[in-house]
């Protein structure tokens, strides 16, 4: 093909996205909100994963050590401990510590009662947290057949409960997306067939005078690719302040910040240019194929 | 050349338009057909341009089989034919110019050689001040003949006019039916479909009849212009 | 009646395809409108069917002045007028039948009185065998033919007709122009443009011959067929 | 309008619906995903604020009553309590009760030490659930002021962060709900508008041969109504069987039933009436006007 025939070919694709601007702009306006809808999804699963990963770190073991062992064996002990696959961080908690917060808890009548103790009942533990939650009752049991070892307290019922929320909101947030995905497939193919079906006598006359089918297609391929692209452009700006909003009002909420970690969100600049990079992408594709694709069911002539 | 055997086309809605027919048009003739209103005369147009396919018999047009002639090939056979169909089918977003240029883009003629050709054959057919204008903004007749000078602009081998003349006043006609003649000499086989007999009683030539979907008549008389000494 | 008065028509891409055009129809009245290709002579049919409006002047239809007339009253203008358009504009999603019924329908006529005109009038333009077939299913003069049915059923004060023998073989042609002749003797106003100068020779009666926007000619002649004593 | 004509229309509207199956098919789609989406959202959000406002239910705040004031005065002072207009419900827990539970919560080091602790030093309380859960920390101040009333520990804290996660989700789901109200509405309309689109040149003829708006507005809107109610029908069906799908995970695993109470989601049965209503209304008003605004477009000529 000549070069003038592939600028030709590429300003018809141009030019048609103003002739028939009513339908780029149906087009437009379902890509644009299909990306929104898929990325907006796909972001909100990120960070949820993201804040049920932080509340998992934040959930630990308490493991209590015998009474008297020596600083040297408890510190042997810590290092067998972390030695475990699974354990990310052993902190120490001597029982002096776990009786000030203790007391520090107690009603004044609780604190009354105690008074009189003169000796501190606690024990020295260690706080073990996990790398996998799920693995958390794996982990206690090789725990406590350590030596020195007392007892293991470890939240399983606690981990349990967080990775079944974890697993279903998984399970239902893929669903979600799987579901939006298929719905924005149908709606942009419905456009795409519906605007091109409104031009389908001139496809016609152009197989009847000659055409070839790629020679047909061609402007059409590149009239959903830019109409693609400039939708995955809105769309960006779009997710960019929705997104921005939301991670705002995680910050100023004092409350809620302590729930959640604000660190636990995206800031959305950390994932800008993978966001981009999908939107343009599948913007693109998504124009480009479906416009074509509904224009060859025309081309049977 | 265009070679019709026993050829029959019946429509899904069951008319028989056609009824094996036998016809045989060679390169450089020139052939008027008439035949009454809904007698097959499109039909047999839409067959040598395989917009439909023969019900039986076989159908050779500028050594294409059409019968077996794959859907990738048609463009090459659409391409050696130019026509103009009874109901114009402009491109309706293409201006005038673009309308008859857009034939050369599709055989990948040089930008040079459109910029030429285009303007040429669109003043052939009177229509220079409308270049830039759109179908819907054209009369009838002026529609009509942006579709004769799309038939013609690639020098095709076999030009096939149907009712080229259905819109267009008496003086135009013989001017048209004049410029196809001298495309004719210049080796170009022509097809034209008219009810326009005045037309046909002056030029003269080879007569095809149809009649209900059969060949009635088939012969060549003489022109009056030839006699009249024009 | 039609009544124009110093009308002028200048389409937005500047063509002046009308100039202080002056031309009074009385009811009753049956002419031919011809002209060459691009004259005007669609352009004072869109004006009288308010399907665009003057750019100068005043229109007078059947008692409505067209530049005054509300939007909501152009349908009632309309029901006035039956119009054969020179591209047909059959509704293609419906038959025949239906095509020609669809006028009366919108008149909220009888059932009953539907189900008797149609497939009378079907008949008169020859067509009672298409009655059940799509416009898409017919030939051009088939197609131009239901135009004229559809134009005449619901027995209009006024008959436009826009080349209704254009795409029509001369015998048929002659009968059609006979029916609007005889349908024009019951007290029909019809107005019929054509580029046949045949049937105009033919038939004889008023002509006005339109060129280049401006009207060139309006005088009643005496037909060939009057002569000859059909 | 004689019956004769109305009838006609009618029929016109439904014709048209399978000559132009392909436009149909697609409105259908389009109404149905719209319906799906906004209905799913507003049954998910119902559902949300259900299981907070189960959650708040469960919020107590204990109130601490003087020494042996007698089972009379106890018995006036519950009925103070129960006055007061925030207050939903009011139970004595008395101190024996409250040291066994305490006792059972301890560890044995922690038992040991009380061995010797001959008298229950706890004091009665009475368990007070509040109606509205924001108005928690106002309704402890006024019981506080009751007479014989010694302390009043509320969990005002956790009040306070389940009204702003409940009022944040609201934002949020409002948000949502919205943003895809308006989504529907622009595929709608792009949707039908492309489907009229193609039918522009007919509607034009209608008008040439002298029909008015309305009557060629009837059979658009007809036909767009039929198709939303059938969209709506399918929507119903799929909405059900999303809805028991979540409703069955929900009520298979126990260890979310123990933390949301199963109890807290409304089984699809309750809802159906108004769920079923809510969609027909929605999908014939959408179809209708959607496809006859749209037809009014082309009307102008
Ligand atoms: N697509 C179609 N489906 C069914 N019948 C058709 C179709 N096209 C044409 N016909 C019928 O076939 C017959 C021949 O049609 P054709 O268009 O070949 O006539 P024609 O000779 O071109 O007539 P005209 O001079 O009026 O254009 C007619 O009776 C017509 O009704
Ligand atoms: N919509 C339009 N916009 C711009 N110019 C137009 C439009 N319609 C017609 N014209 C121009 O106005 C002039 C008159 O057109 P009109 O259709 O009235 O001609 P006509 O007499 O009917 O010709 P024909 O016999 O070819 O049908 C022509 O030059 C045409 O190009
Ligand atoms: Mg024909
Ligand atoms: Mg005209």
């Amino acid at each position: 093909m000549k070069a003038s025939s592939a600028r030709y070919l590429v300003g018809q694709g141009m030019k048609s996205i103003w002739r028939n601007r009513m339908m780029s702009f149906a087009s437009f306006c379902i890509i644009l909100v299909s990306l929104l809808m898929v990325g907006m999804s796909v972001l909100v699963t990120i960070n949820l994963n993201r804040i049920i990963s932080g509340i998992e770190d934040q959930s630990e073991a308490a493991v209590t050590i015998k009474d008297d062992i020596g600083e040297d064996r408890q510190k042997a002990l810590q290092k067998e401990i972390e030695a475990l696959s699974n354990v990310a961080t052993v902190e120490f908690y001597s029982k002096d510590e776990a009786w000030k917060n203790m007391k520090k808890d107690m009603s004044d009548e609780q604190q009354d009662l105690f008074r009189y103790a003169d000796d501190n009942p606690l024990p020295d533990t260690f706080r073990v947290t996990v790398k996998d939650i799920s693995l958390m009752a794996d982990t206690s049991v090789q725990i406590e057949l350590l030596d020195d070892v007392d007892s293991v307290k470890s939240p399983t019922q606690f981990a349990d409960v967080l990775v079944s929320i974890k697993n279903i909101l998984m399970i239902i947030m893929t669903c979600v997306i799987a579901a939006l995905i298929v719905v924005c497939l149908i709606i942009i193919s419905n456009t795409t067939r519906a605007s091109v079906f409104a031009r389908r006598k001139e496809i016609n006359i152009m197989k009847y005078v000659g055409a070839t089918n790629t020679f047909i297609r061609i402007p059409f391929f590149i009239e959903g690719m830019v109409v693609g692209i400039f939708a995955a452009g809105a769309a960006l700006l779009l997710t960019k302040f929705a997104y921005e909003g939301v991670y705002n009002i995680f910050k100023n909420d004092m409350s809620l910040w302590s729930i959640l970690g604000i660190d636990n969100l995206y800031p959305f600049a950390k994932m800008f240019v993978k966001v981009t990079a999908s939107y343009i992408i599948a913007g693109a594709v998504i124009g480009a194929l479906g416009t074509s694709i509904s224009a060859s069911k025309h081309l049977k002539v | 050349m265009v070679e019709f055997k026993d050829v029959s086309v019946t429509y899904s809605s069951g008319v028989d338009a056609l009824n094996k027919v036998n016809l045989k048009i060679k390169d450089g003739d020139f052939a008027f057909v008439v035949g009454s209103s809904g007698a097959g005369k499109s039909t047999l147009i839409k067959l040598i341009l395989k917009e439909i396919d023969a019900t039986e018999g076989t159908v050779m047009v500028n050594g294409f089989n059409l019968s077996k002639l794959r859907r990738g090939k048609v463009p090459a056979l659409r391409r050696t034919i130019g026509v103009v169909f009874q109901d114009f089918r402009l491109i309706p977003t293409m201006t005038v110019y673009e309308n008859v240029a857009f034939v050369l883009r599709v055989i990948d003629a040089p930008a040079k050689y459109i910029r030429s050709r285009v303007p040429y054959v669109i003043s052939l057919v009177g229509l220079e001040d409308k270049a830039k204008s759109y179908p819907t903004e054209l009369s009838g007749g002026e529609q009509q003949r942006v579709a004769l000078a799309r038939a013609l602009v690639n020098d095709p081998k076999l030009i096939i006019a149907d009712e080229p003349t259905g819109n267009i006043d008496p003086a135009l006609s013989y001017e048209i039916v004049d410029l196809l003649r001298s495309i004719n000499e210049c080796g170009t086989t022509v097809l034209m479909v008219t009810h326009e007999h005045d037309l046909v009683r002056y030029f003269g030539g080879r007569i095809i009849n149809i009649n209900k979907g059969v060949i009635a008549f088939d012969e060549v008389i003489g022109g009056t212009n030839r006699n009249e000494g024009k």
